[in-house]
């Protein structure tokens, strides 16, 4: 028997898009520089990785919704390796941060200033 | 319709996000990054990348964000304590910066759509087959070797991480 | 022309003669840095193989081409080695190369006497110790390599390769006790003498390609010969003269020329020369490597036709340092640097056969003098040997009787040098005369006729000194007198013989040479010489005058008061003998006005320029990036949000320029 | 979408929610009958025939007990905890069909109606997305009851369900290579005309039960609320409804756990050797799904009254050195004979 044609369709859509590119792309840069000024003002190390995960999350946005508008699907394989390469940093990060901590008892990125002149 | 959709997902990732920077609970943090991402991954959903918005909860915020929290909770890391070197005039320089850099980039965004637009070769191509099917397609036949490469980079993560924070045995 | 259609065996063999030297040299070098070297016989057999191999491609090659020069039209072999091109806009040199009747008699002569001296050497440097043995050896090698290389290349380029490599070779072995400070100072003194030679040689190639853009000299002949007014056209450089590009091409590779082959006012290299050890002298200093220049100079004769000046200057120069270096050969009393005088009047004498226009003679000179001159030195070398490094003929003679072969061979080249009839040196000497006479250059004939006179005068003066008479040395000295090993008796008799017949192919080598050399319109005098009355005269003269020399010598230096003569004739003559006795005080001159003013300003350019200007700019330069160093390490806080604030501010920065430049 | 359409959809989506929440308090009664039967006792019997109203009377009691916020604890988190748990256990169901699905001709119109909330395109990913999401309440309520066991608790739970959902994914894949679809119908009809994967890829289901134990935190994998070494884990400090509320979303991630492993291993609602369809179809079709899942969450029950419990560091070893490369050998497996065809 025929497999039912799905009923609510996650499938892309074959119509244009009824929201313009610019609304993504702003909503995007809002987003960047929302997790720009958590970057710049955080003091918590872990704080600052969520700002980072939030700007790497802006930058999907752009991806995705100019593929869309493009029409290809180049976007969402670069979103794709985004992901890859954040969970990586993640991973790596938070090991740091981890042993940063056994030895410094602190994740305050402002007293692991060490490394200066 | 989809307009709606658009603006509530929009409003709430950008009022979550500002939680996620300004809250000095880094648990709230990450709670509010995740309700950003499922409102992002719905965006994802109406930009026809259903694969990425299941990866976008399954990796971000199934994995790597309940990993931030482990390492919270690891740490014992409470609410930042306001250590006394917060000036002021660094939160506004930031805040400068980083409305100014999102400023210039959404004039960039505005005075590009129309081209952006422009190059549009069928988007109904998407629809032609699953979008599972085609992500899949140009993943393992375009990007094959970049794929690759993110095995190997995952798996350098890996060993890193491990080495890092393997305790000296005592 | 490529290795694929080039069919003819010979043409891939062609390669082998130049590479297996080098695959000699390679191998010994590589056995002298290692302790293997001990082992004499190791290196020996390694240093023979190459020359050896060489020799039988080289004869295999020579032969085939002669055969199928008899038959056919000649056509000259070619190899083109594409694994080697220069190609650089309009500048392509492909490597090639060739096999005509001159390159092939050059490396019949390069490959022949020089197994011939390796085999010498042998037993020569025996008492080396086995890495200088082998190092020796792997020179020697190298040397036959570039040799090979620059009488085989068929473009100046590649020509030039080999004439910088001999430079080199002969550098490294003129320098080979390098321990001692004569030694290295001569050889510095080569290189530099002949530095100045290749910048002539350089700038003659590039005035060369400027009127004909290529490289590759039978295209160059070709295209020359089919307009030669492009080198014919006149230039008025700063308004002193007027002079035509063939002249002014002419004499700048006539300068390197004259510094590869000791000519006025480069000779002063050449006796220095001798620190080397003899077979050395022999091979290089004497047979091959300073021939190079008479070989360029006949390889490129179209250019030199076309400019009469040039070739008057050439043939001046050539009889001018004919003359001056026999005369200080009169009285020198090293055994070597007497020959060596006698080998730069020998070159004189080539290229006065070329600027006669008589090119033909001027290498068929070259092929002569190759023999009884190798001959020559390796007879020294074996005196020298003998009387366990005495190298001062007044502390010899009488070695007849316990040298007899050595003997033999020395006298045989001495009367072929002299220009005995018969001899080879007499043909060939004897045809150089005629043509110039030919040719009108009377004065220069006089001169050359003079020369000869001399020659035979002092070159039987040293055989006499050396050979007759009673033994004037020490006492050990005698006892250790004894004739040489047959390793180096052969090579003594082989090239003693070569140097007796090697005249008698006279007819065959010009008929061989004639399409290189004469056939392009052919210099009148030349054909006139053949059976000219000139010649006549010019062999009778020639004759006499070898009689005269070869009498005065035994006049002088034989019977009871052998060498009495002599001392009356320079007290006599006090001011020229001290003169020549000082070879004209040469050095001195040059020191004087050449070599002192480069020092001074060389000091000069030190001391001020590069240890105050130079070194102060970039101590300055030093001194600046530390101080940015020190006022931007302010910069590193330490503190990873300040860099982050840092990053965002230069894409901020980056963002409103795009946004500025590209709307 | 029409208005039919959605009416239909917000039925399903009712039935589903009553469903899973009428499984509870049967559950619980089986649960507490199941031990005292394996450990030779009693058990609850004196509430109702054969004790069949146990759970109500323990509802009541949930329900009227005091309800404690600890004074030190994050409130709103404390509050919010629950209901996280709660609500990923309730909506994975959505895309499992537990139905062939039946034609309907409503106002002339021909519908066609699948037991099915939503049938999307990456039904398996929004299983596994939503599964992933199940542990933040976990983490939550440890962290935000600021308790040192509740924490414990927390932390354990969230690296255990990370490492085993690696596990779960990979064993999953497996299936989905041969069905080459990601829609849980799809993979449902795949196995009505192949075997069932349950046969062919034995490793595979081995490794996704377990994972499955593991992600419902259920015994032999209970570390979040092992009672002999932390308490009662993240929900020491919860009493009344609230804690009520995890304690139905456990058993609401065991119903769907064993839907999960019934569609994906068992064929979901389809019988073998028999065609029905229409009506008399559906009802053998739910009638099934509904005995396989009982059979699966029987199973559930059995198991933690038999097995006892991992400890942490076995856990993980058994997590990442047997289970991840078990699902691996699974994944090489079912690609291979996808790729010639064996399956």
């Amino acid at each position: 028997m025929m497999i039912p044609a799905a009923t609510p369709n996650f499938g892309p859509a074959a119509e244009p898009m009824g929201v313009p590119l610019g609304a993504y792309l702003l909503l995007s840069a809002a987003l960047f520089s929302i997790g720009l000024f958590g970057v710049l003002s955080r003091r918590n190390a872990i704080a600052l990785f969520l700002s980072i995960e939030l700007m790497l999350n802006s930058a999907n946005l752009a991806f995705l919704s100019f593929g869309r508008a493009l029409g290809n699907l180049n976007g969402q394989v670069s979103v794709f390796f985004v992901i890859a390469v954040a969970a990586a940093e993640a991973a790596v990060g938070l090991a740091i941060m981890v042993t940063v901590f056994r030895t410094k008892e602190t994740i305050n990125v402002d007293k692991l200033d060490i490394l200066r002149w | 319709m989809e307009l709606a959709l658009f603006i509530v997902c929009a409003a709430v990732a950008i009022l979550f996000a500002l939680v996620v920077v300004t809250h000095p609970d880094p648990v709230r943090s990450v709670l509010a990054l995740v309700v950003t991402f499922f409102a992002l991954a719905i965006l994802y959903v109406q930009l026809a990348a259903p694969l990425i918005a299941a990866l976008q909860i399954i990796v971000y915020a199934g994995a790597i964000l309940v990993l931030f929290l482990f390492v919270i909770m690891l740490l014992n890391a409470g609410p930042e304590k306001d250590t006394g070197d917060r000036s002021r005039l660094r939160t506004i320089i930031s805040l400068l910066t980083a409305a100014g850099l999102g400023g210039m980039i959404a004039a960039r965004a505005w005075l590009n759509q129309s081209t952006g637009i422009e190059g549009a070769d069928n988007p109904s191509s998407l629809a032609a087959e699953g979008s599972v099917h085609a992500v899949a397609r140009v993943l393992f036949d375009r990007y094959l070797f970049a794929f690759e490469l993110v095995s190997i980079v995952l798996l350098a993560a890996l060993v890193g991480a491990l080495v890092l924070t393997k305790k000296e045995p005592a | 022309m490529t290795p694929a259609t080039g069919t003819p065996v010979q043409t891939v063999l062609l390669l082998w003669i130049p590479l297996l030297p080098l695959i000699s040299a390679v191998l010994v070098g590589l056995l002298a840095l290692t302790p293997l070297s001990k082992n004499k016989k190791l290196s020996t057999w390694l240093a023979l193989a190459g020359p050896g191999l060489s020799l039988l491609v080289t004869a295999r090659v020579v032969w085939d081409f002669t055969q199928q020069f008899r038959s056919s039209s000649p056509e000259p072999l070619r190899m083109w080695l594409s694994w080697w091109i220069i190609n650089a806009g309009e500048l392509h040199v492909d490597a090639r190369l060739i096999v005509d009747p001159l390159s092939a008699v050059m490396i019949s002569v390069v490959t022949g006497i020089g197994f011939l001296i390796h085999l010498y050497s042998t037993s020569y440097m025996h008492e080396e110790d086995g890495s200088a043995y082998a190092r020796y050896f792997s020179y020697l090698n190298l040397f036959m390599f570039s040799m090979l290389v620059l009488v085989l290349g068929d473009s100046l380029p590649l020509m030039f390769v080999g004439w910088e490599g001999v430079g080199l070779c002969s550098y490294l072995l003129i320098g080979f006790y390098y321990k001692k400070d004569y030694a290295h100072a001569a050889g510095k003194k080569a290189f530099v003498v002949n530095r100045i030679g290749d910048f002539g040689f350089l700038l003659g190639m590039f005035l060369l390609w400027q009127s004909y853009p290529t490289f590759e000299i039978r295209y160059l002949v070709t295209q020359i010969a089919a307009q030669p007014e492009k080198l014919l056209q006149l230039h008025h450089p700063f308004g002193l003269f007027h002079i035509t590009t063939a002249t002014a091409a002419a004499l700048l590779l006539f300068l390197g020329a004259c510094g590869k082959s000791a000519q006025i006012p480069l000779y002063v290299w050449l006796p220095d020369a001798m620190a080397g050890p003899t077979p050395v002298s022999a091979l290089i200093h004497a047979a091959t490597m300073v021939t190079a220049g008479v070989y360029m100079v006949a390889r490129l004769n179209v250019v030199y036709r076309l400019s009469p000046v040039a070739m008057t200057v050439v043939a001046t120069v050539g009889c001018l340092t004919a003359l001056v270096a026999a005369t200080i050969a009169l009285c020198q009393t090293d055994i070597k640097k007497v020959l060596a005088y006698s080998t730069v009047s020998q070159l004189g004498y080539m290229f006065l056969g070329c600027g006669a226009g008589a090119f033909v003679w001027g290498i068929f000179h070259v092929f002569t003098h190759a023999f009884f001159k190798a001959c020559l030195f390796l007879g020294s070398g074996s005196v020298i040997h003998a009387m366990g490094g005495e190298q001062d003929i007044e502390k010899m003679g009488g070695l007849r009787k316990h040298l007899p072969i050595t003997f033999a061979t020395f006298g045989v080249s001495t009367l072929a040098i002299a220009g005995v009839p018969g001899l080879s040196g007499f043909f060939s000497k004897d045809a150089i005369l005629g043509s110039t006479l030919a040719s009108g250059h009377t004065f220069l004939f006089g001169i050359a006729i003079v020369t000869a006179g001399l020659t035979a005068f002092y070159m039987f003066r040293l055989t006499l000194r050396t050979f007759a008479g009673e033994f004037r040395g020490t006492s050990d000295q005698e006892h250790h007198l004894h004739e040489s090993p047959w390793t180096m008796t052969l090579p003594l008799v082989v090239l003693a013989l070569g140097a007796a017949g090697a005249g008698w192919i006279k007819p065959k080598f010009e008929r061989f040479l004639a399409p290189i050399l004469v056939e392009i319109h052919g210099h009148p005098a030349v054909e006139a010489a053949e059976h000219g009355s000139a010649h006549r005269i010019a062999l009778v003269l020639s004759i006499l005058s070898a009689a005269i020399g070869i009498g005065i010598a035994w006049a002088f230096y034989t019977g009871k008061r052998a060498g009495e003569n002599p001392e009356k004739l320079s007290r006599s003559f006090p001011g020229v003998y001290a003169a020549l006795l000082a070879r004209y005080r040469i050095d001195e001159l040059y020191d004087r006005i050449a070599v002192t003013p480069v020092r001074n300003s060389a000091r000069l350019l030190w001391k001020w320029i590069d240890t105050l200007v130079i070194d102060g700019l970039v101590n300055a330069g030093a001194f600046l990036v530390e101080l940015t160093g020190d006022l931007a390490r302010f910069l590193t806080t330490g503190r990873v949000r300040d860099y982050a604030f840092l990053i965002a501010l230069g894409a901020l920065v980056l963002a409103v320029w795009t946004l500025g430049v590209a709307p | 979408m029409t208005t039919f359409d959605l009416t239909i959809g917000a039925i399903k989506a009712a039935i589903i929610v009553g469903v899973l929440q009428g499984c509870v308090p049967i559950l619980v009664w089986v649960e507490r009958r199941g031990s005292a039967l394996i450990q030779d006792r009693l058990g609850p019997n004196r509430v109702g025939p054969f004790g069949l109203l146990q759970p109500m009377a323990d509802a009541l009691k949930f329900i009227f007990k005091e309800d404690i916020i600890p004074s030190s604890a994050d409130k709103f988190l404390y509050v919010l905890a629950p209901v996280m748990t709660l609500l990923p256990a309730l909506t994975t169901f959505c895309v499992i069909p537990w139905g062939p699905g039946i034609d309907v001709t409503f106002r002339g119109v021909a519908h066609h109606v699948s037991f099915q909330v939503a049938d999307v395109d990456i039904g398996v990913l929004v299983i596994l997305a939503l599964v992933a999401t199940g542990v933040y309440g976990i983490v939550v309520a440890g962290w935000s009851s600021n308790n040192k066991y509740s924490m414990m608790g927390g932390l354990r739970s969230s690296a255990q369900i990370i490492s085993y959902e690696l596990a779960m994914g990979l064993a999953i894949i497996g299936v989905i290579l041969p069905v080459a679809s990601l829609r849980l119908p799809a993979v449902v009809e795949y196995q009505r005309h192949h075997l069932w994967f349950v046969f062919t890829q034995p490793v595979g289901f081995l490794t996704f039960l377990i994972a499955g134990f593991a992600e419902t935190n259920r015994l032999p994998f209970d570390m979040p609320e092992a009672d002999s070494e932390l308490v009662a884990g993240y929900h020491t400090e919860y009493s009344s409804m609230k804690f009520a509320l995890f304690f139905m979303a456990e058993y609401a991630n065991m119903v769907t756990s064993s839907a999960l492993a019934v569609t994906l291993y068992f064929g979901g609602w389809s019988v073998p050797f028999v065609e029905a369809s229409g009506i008399p179809g559906a009802i053998l079709g739910i009638g099934a799904f509904a005995f396989k899942v009982a059979f699966f969450l029987w199973l559930f029950v059995w198991v933690r009254w038999t097995l006892p419990r991992y400890r942490y560091d076995q856990l993980m070893r058994l997590g990442w050195k047997v289970l991840v490369p078990l699902a691996a050998l699974n994944l090489l497996w079912s690609s291979t004979a996808t790729l010639m065809g064996w399956i």
